[in-house]
């Protein structure tokens, strides 16, 4: 039976380590997802298998109010609260090692007569699984706005109070390896975790807060692995440990796609540093939103027609031939590209032509202005390489601006915009244009011509 | 025992250190929220303990919480990961452009 | 004022300008200002120098008359103070009427009590982008300009490796890189030439760059308003002509468009700078109408000094009569469509800043 | 024979025809013949049409003098019968001597003793291919050529999105690829025309693809020998006609460069074809000297029918004389450093197929 | 000390799995050899101090011929003899496995008192062991010219034969797994697998053999982790598992370079299917060494100077725009990019500048053919991309040939030459190039603007 | 015993499948030869079982072999994997370039 149990383990963490390889692109991550929840689904029952297992109302009881809770949570949370709804299901898997830590303590009093490598396992997973439990609800109330999504310190008392609970945690966690076996001190191990979990996530901007969540979730990880050392259980360990290490290698991606560092997000948290500032230039405070290649890439790999809509910026940066080596692989995967010339788009009569010309676009792919405008509701995604005046919404709604009656391309009556130019400044006429604050619309900052290679070579990744 | 469980640890370390090397930044979110469900896994432990029998109420109580919370990051978190993978879905295009319409 | 059942007349006058072959309007805009209310009259021959025959006309909707009686007179180049007595009484007149320096028919229109709109005068604001006959028309010289040159250069404008020898690409330098400048470089650019800008605006560099020709820097800047370049000092001129003189012995081709409106052109190419020029070497010098930028320049005419081409083209879009009509034609249309309402009537709103802008006679009148 | 001390001369005269402004050497390569060991000796003048003064050709090595009488006289355009008169004694001349033709003239070479090496005669093998006087001159003229449609049409060649609205690409029809029909696709490509190419030789297509055009095909073939076009059958020329007659209404510049070498010119373009095209059209015929391509085309002239501006210049390459000209020279040079050997003698081997092709006068008795 | 012992094993392992990791980048390979090497080191160590080891002197001895025999080896062989030697240390690595397996048949008589589980591994070992060492000594006999290079068979007695040998060695093990020790079960298991070894390797031709050793490599890891499995040694099973998966993966990445599948050359080993056919075109029989994107881009990657030689077939191909991004890559690592601009090359006069202008290279780097040969001694890579009559040595050499007198681009004075066109056809004259035939020159094959953009992939890779 | 070291027999097969994704042609020889290096670690088999002392001569003398052939293994694949390296490594370019015009 425990081999076969075993045997069992061996499968379900290849599953999950066949899941997570899929998860990885985007054609296989729907796959991967469920080959990974079969592998949990194996895991269960491999391990229902036990022999001598007991104690089976309880279990279902607490299975089923799992579900009960999980999968209402999970159906009908909005796409937009995603990222907080992981932050809880993180922090109750957080949760759950700190507790079945602390019924080992009391059930082995204080792990005296285990190895020394189970307490210490153990303990390591109590403060891990806390610190995730409470961090994570901290960061999910800030995303749900429970609590105010701005930094919360309590200024320069934060490092030292952080460094003293900290200490605490682990004087508890050593006295306890030591033999001690006072219920206290667990207690006080998880109290303390607690208290690092809520100081260090709280006072960490609401935009940092993506990488923060999966920093705990790779913590989580590595506390399910540590349990499994405590349990031995290779099930737990391996899962447990692939999560730890993928986890972390991801949040590094993430921090990196956000122009941020691990180091001085967590040095945020204990006090050190500066809070996330989001990338702004023209003064405004209204919030943009920033995109990377490779999301421009997939967002166009996936869309049926895409609309390039060439500004002054595409010539500044002769980006003429990256755009056309773009539209031809788009098209090889069979999706429409389209160009919606404006009349005065770049600084000449036809400077748009002249371009695309030389980088051999075909003309018929040009269309005009009016024909542009009629297309642009059928078109998936809007791909604004520096331009800016001519799609400045002011030009209808402002009187007073200085391009009021010039007709302008209606790009954001398109699914979704990409703008591509290098920073917030304004184009010709010098003025902000709302169309970069638009919900639908997506800034990838940069020169045009890197930009767009890096979308190529994105694409080609795809 | 505890070397053999070692090597293993370090092993799946490497696996999973392999496993991510590019991802697209579109697949960030969705993968935390995969690896998130995985480390669910800690339900095991729950069900482990209170299978093999805890005494006391408390130690129950606290273990069928466990039990609960495991199950939640796992259901939940599979559940919350293939609704993110929406988009990467064999798309039925012309659907989701009339759902648009509507 | 007007009435529905006899619209508002626009009439199109044949040009009379020696080598003028342009009109003031196309067919395909008959169309559009019929659906505005206003009758198109067009004078017989008018389209010929574009190679539009009447017939043409008549079949998108035009009639064949007297244009110079209609209630809109539409011109290419300015009347003469004869031809604004064939003007009728309170007529709307536009076109290119060169107010700052046709002063004597100016006085003409004003006392025959003309309304007359420049399309010159009409500001340069993004709204009036399409109305823009200046750009519309320097485009297409600066884009002929190039072809001239072209023509004339005893050499290749390409590199060109072949079994009997390389060729070396023309080197092209451009002096000015307004519209007509800048689409004279990327012009010379696509035919294969080595193109270099220069302009005393210093922020036009990145433009010169943005069509894919180089830029010429010299260290003298001069910005004036309304994005149009001011006059240089004295000393300035002078270090420039030096500086310039120094770097235009390399090219093979220099193109000029430096233009202050309604003052003489500066000299930007110099008698020792043609000297300094390779034999078979070709300046067109665009500036000719206010002197030319070339001091050897001979307006309107093509000479040769010192074994150097110098021609001086002075109305280049007419020898592209069909899409410098079309363009023309739009740019007025546009106009037309501001001067007169949904329901074809004449309606002079001076509150506009391109409508004061345009109006040169006639305003004062109006407006108090 | 020769004597070291009195090297052998190669004259070069002044060209004679109207038009005619190349010139047969230009100064870079008077060092290269005199590194041969030959005298170069210029007619005062020759190089006046190319803007090459005498002095030029004089600082280069060369000597003003009688270019007729020199060992080895060069010509770019053929000898008249009086021209051949003073010609020296079993004198070599090489140039394009129109030996298919010029049939009154050949007569008087051979009557005089003169040995005559015809640039087109030479014969189109790898080898040959830097004496290629046909492909270096056809270059030049397919070139000039869309320079001159360029200018001729009243319309712009690239594709301009503009305030004042969207002007098409013009779309340009090349009759007959070969080097100068393939030039000319390239050039109009590339100065932003649709352009698109046609030949009777199906293999030609992938050509015109790779300078960027379009092919368009009528399905019709006929290879002749020596890479050249064979003259079609009747059948086949009129079933071209008609389908191209079909094809040309379409397009705003056609040029046609489809030469069958010494036969009559096929006729390409019909009148209908001319008749169906729009207002303003060109058609720049480059066969003229044979007729040309176009039923309607005067050679040398520039006309107007059906309102379709039809030029067919005889000598383009004569419109660019500095770059027609030193590749002409180097042809020649090319030539003569086979007729002539390292130490400065004249050696004429006649079983080499390039001298025995070229010698169109006095290889007979040589030979035998 | 053996905690001590197991923990230096995973590191070691550690140190394998990071140095391979080394070994696929081209900036990393040299040190992740180095890395994996120390790890063997510290394997040897730690094998050396576990309790109770004996015999000393006898581990000296092997230690010490090995040395000697190996380190001169590895040291004087030639670079093009090099697959060859692999093939040898191959197959002494799978003969040492076999060895063992024998001794510890023999010193166990026949496995009796072992785990079924032991014997099972034992025996695999001994088999793929035997089979690894066989097989690649017929493939070191194959390219070291000892045996013919042919494929040789013996018809179509082949296939039953082979597997008549198998169902022996298999029989054989089933026996002795069940209990038989008689020593000639086990001499008939290492014999049979012996007989595959060479059977199945002798009938695949000298082309396939790159794909074969690989083949075997990644059975001999196999079968050294089974060796682990059966000794119980961690180092021995992760290292021979790593070994065992990557070579597999490897195998199949050389048989897509190679244009060949892995099922298709074991079946003509197993007498199925033909054997391997070297690329060929013209009906010529020389040998023409073709080549990848891959292995273009990073020698040029590597080059300081690299000549680009355009021809027709670049037109063609209309590869222009893709050639200068290619260039702008190598230039943008450094590298000096020039164009060799044969007077004919093309169909017309220019036809070379009208398309790099197009493109928008510079005029400068644009050199004419004079130039360029003098500058070809000093250039690392010489990249003709559809060039053909213009780079044909024919033209100076045979008098006879109808270019002869042509002046040429003597791309064969530079160090390396890599040529990009459709096939082995001739160009324009219609007639056979040597320079295709150059030991120094590899030919790409494939459209000249997929095979840039290939170029262009994996130089972004590098 | 065994499940463990199946477990991690599985994941080192994860690891090695997980290393070797994308790998530059010219880089497959010398991965190959790396590799073949380290499965020379079947020296260790042939130490531990002489080390615990194998009787008999034929024994001996086999594992003697085995010692030697895995030795062989071990150093010459090391050694002929970095000389294939060669071309990759700190490049004094120079030299190289006066060694060919020597
Ligand atoms: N076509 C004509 O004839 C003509 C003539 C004169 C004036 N104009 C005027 O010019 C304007 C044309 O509109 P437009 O939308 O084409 O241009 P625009 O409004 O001037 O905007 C160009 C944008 O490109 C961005 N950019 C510049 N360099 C870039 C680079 N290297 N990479 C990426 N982005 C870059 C700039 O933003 P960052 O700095 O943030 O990158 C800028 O906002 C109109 O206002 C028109 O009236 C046109
Ligand atoms: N320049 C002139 O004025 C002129 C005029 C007339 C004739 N010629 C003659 O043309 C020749 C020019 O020499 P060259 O070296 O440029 O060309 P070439 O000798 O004609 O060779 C071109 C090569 O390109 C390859 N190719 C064709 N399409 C390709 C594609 N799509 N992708 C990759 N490769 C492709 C062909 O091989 P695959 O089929 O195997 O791909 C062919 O061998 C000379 O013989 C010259 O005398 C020149
Ligand atoms: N509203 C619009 O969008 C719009 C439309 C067209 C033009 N403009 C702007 O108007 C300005 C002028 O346009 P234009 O093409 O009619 O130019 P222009 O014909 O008035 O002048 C040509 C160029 O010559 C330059 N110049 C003047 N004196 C010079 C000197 N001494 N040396 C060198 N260069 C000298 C000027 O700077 C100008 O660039 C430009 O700024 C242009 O962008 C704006
Ligand atoms: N040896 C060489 O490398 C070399 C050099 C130059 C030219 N050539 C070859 O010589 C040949 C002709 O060259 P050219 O440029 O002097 O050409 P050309 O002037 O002799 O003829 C022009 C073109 O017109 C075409 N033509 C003839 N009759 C036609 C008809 N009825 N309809 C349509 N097209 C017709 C011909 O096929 C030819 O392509 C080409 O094959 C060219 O490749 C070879």
């Amino acid at each position: 039976m425990t081999t076969l149990i075993a045997v069992l383990y061996i499968i379900s963490f290849s599953l999950f380590i066949y899941g997570l390889m899929g998860l990885t692109g985007p054609r296989t991550a729907v796959r991967g997802n469920w080959i990974a929840a079969t592998g949990m689904g194996l895991a269960v029952v491999a391990t229902l298998l036990q022999p001598g297992m007991g104690n089976w109302w309880l279990i279902a009881l607490g299975v089923v109010l799992g579900t009960v809770i999980g999968v209402p949570a999970a159906r009908k949370v909005k796409m937009t609260a995603m990222p907080q709804m992981v932050a809880l299901f993180n922090g109750v898997g957080g949760g759950a090692v700190a507790l079945i830590a602390w019924v080992e303590f009391r059930t082995t009093e204080g792990f005296q007569h285990e190895p020394l490598y189970v307490a210490i396992a153990s303990l390591f997973a109590a403060i891990i699984g806390s610190v995730s439990f409470w961090g994570s609800n901290v960061a999910f109330g800030k995303l749900q706005e429970l609590l105010p999504g701005k930094p919360i310190t309590i200024g320069k008392l934060q490092q030292p109070l952080n460094a003293v609970v900290l200490l605490a945690a682990v004087v508890c966690a050593i006295v306890i390896a030591a033999g001690g076996s006072s219920e206290w001190l667990i207690i006080g191990v998880l109290v303390a975790a607690a208290l690092i979990g809520v100081m260090v996530v709280l006072p960490i901007g609401g935009a940092d807060m993506p990488v923060v969540i999966s920093l705990l979730n790779a913590l989580t990880g590595l506390s399910a692995a540590a349990m499994g050392l405590a349990l031995d259980n290779t099930a737990l360990i391996v899962a447990g440990m692939i999560v730890g290490a993928s986890g972390s290698i991801l949040t590094n991606l993430m921090a990196k796609a956000m122009n941020r560092s691990i180091p001085a997000i967590v040095a945020g948290g204990f006090g050190g540093g500066s809070a996330a500032a989001v990338a702004s230039g023209g003064g405004e405070d209204r919030p943009v939103r920033s995109t990377s290649a490779g999301d421009a890439a997939i967002q166009m790999a996936y869309a049926s027609r895409v609309m390039v809509v060439p500004g002054y910026g595409m010539a500044v940066a002769q980006a003429q031939h990256a755009v056309r080596e773009m539209a031809d692989l788009l098209e090889s995967k069979g999706i429409e590209v389209l160009y919606a010339i404006h009349p005065v788009a770049g600084r000449m009569p036809g400077h748009m032509n002249v371009l695309l010309a030389e980088a051999d676009v075909a003309y018929e792919s040009l269309k005009e202005m009016d024909e542009s405008n009629s297309q642009f509701p059928q078109t998936d995604v809007a791909l604004v390489i520096g331009a800016n005046d001519v799609t400045n919404p002011a030009a209808q709604s402002d009187p007073n601006s200085p391009i009021y009656g010039m007709p302008i391309l209606h790009v954001n009556a398109s699914r979704s915009v990409i703008v591509l130019k290098r920073s917030m400044s304004s184009g010709f006429a010098g003025i902000d244009n709302a169309l970069f604050y638009d919900p639908k619309t997506a800034m990838l900052f940069g020169d045009a011509k890197s930009s767009v290679a890096g979308i190529v070579e994105e694409l080609k990744a795809l | 025992m505890l070397v053999e469980s070692l090597a293993v640890l370090v092993l799946a370390g490497f696996v999973g250190f392999a496993v991510i090397s590019k991802v697209p930044n579109t697949l960030h979110t969705p993968l935390m929220s995969g690896t998130n469900a995985i480390h669910g896994i800690v339900l095991l432990g729950g069900l482990i303990v209170l299978g093999h029998g805890a005494d006391g109420v408390l130690n129950k109580i606290l273990l069928v919480i466990a039990i609960a919370f495991g199950t939640i990051n796992v259901v939940g978190g599979f559940l919350v990961t293939d609704r993110m993978l929406g988009m990467f879905k064999e798309k039925p295009k012309q659907d989701a452009a009339k759902e648009d319409g509507k | 004022m007007p009435d529905p059942e006899s619209p508002l007349t626009v009439g199109v006058v044949k040009e009379t300008k020696p080598g003028e072959r342009r009109v003031a309007l196309v067919p395909t805009l008959v169309g559009r200002l019929a659906r505005r209310g206003l009758r198109v009259v067009i004078e017989s021959g008018a389209g010929e120098g574009a190679r539009l025959a009447d017939e043409v006309f008549e079949e998108a909707g035009a009639e064949i008359g007297d244009a110079w009686a209609a209630d809109i007179v539409l011109t290419v180049s300015p009347p003469s103070v004869a031809d604004i007595g064939k003007l009728g009484e309170s007529a709307v007149l536009a076109g290119f009427l060169a107010p700052l320096t046709n002063t004597e028919e100016l006085a003409a229109m004003k006392k025959a009590g003309i309304r007359a709109f420049a399309v010159e005068s009409i500001p340069r604001i993004s709204r009036a982008q399409a109305m823009d006959a200046l750009s519309s028309q320097a485009g297409v010289a600066g884009y002929r300009a190039v072809l001239l040159a072209a023509q004339r250069l005893p050499k290749f404008f390409p590199m060109l490796t072949t079994a009997a020898g390389t060729v070396p690409p023309a080197k092209v330098l451009v002096l000015g890189a307004g519209v007509a400048g800048l689409q004279a470089l990327a012009t010379a650019k696509r035919l294969g030439a080595q193109a270099t800008g220069y302009d005393v605006r210093p922020e036009v560099a990145e433009q010169v760059r943005s069509v894919g020709a180089s830029w010429l820097d010299l260290g003298i800047e001069a910005v004036g308003e309304g994005g149009y370049a001011r006059e240089l000092t004295e000393a300035e001129r002078e270090e420039q002509q030096r500086r310039l003189t120094e770097a235009t012995t390399g090219f093979d081709v220099v193109i000029t468009t430096a233009l202050v409106p309604g003052r003489t052109a500066p000299t930007l190419v110099t008698a020792e700078a043609v000297r300094g020029m390779r034999a078979g070497s070709v300046i067109v010098d665009m500036a000719g109408e206010t002197g030319g930028n070339c001091e050897l320049t001979e307006p309107g005419k093509e000479i040769v000094a010192h074994d150097v081409t110098i021609c001086s083209p002075l109305n280049l879009p007419a020898e592209m009569p069909v899409h410098a009509s079309e363009l023309y034609g739009r740019n007025l249309t546009e106009l037309l469509e501001l001067l007169v309402n949904a329901e074809g009537e004449l309606v002079l709103d001076f509150s506009d800043p391109i409508v004061s802008g345009a109006c040169v006679a006639g305003a004062d009148e109006e407006v108090r």
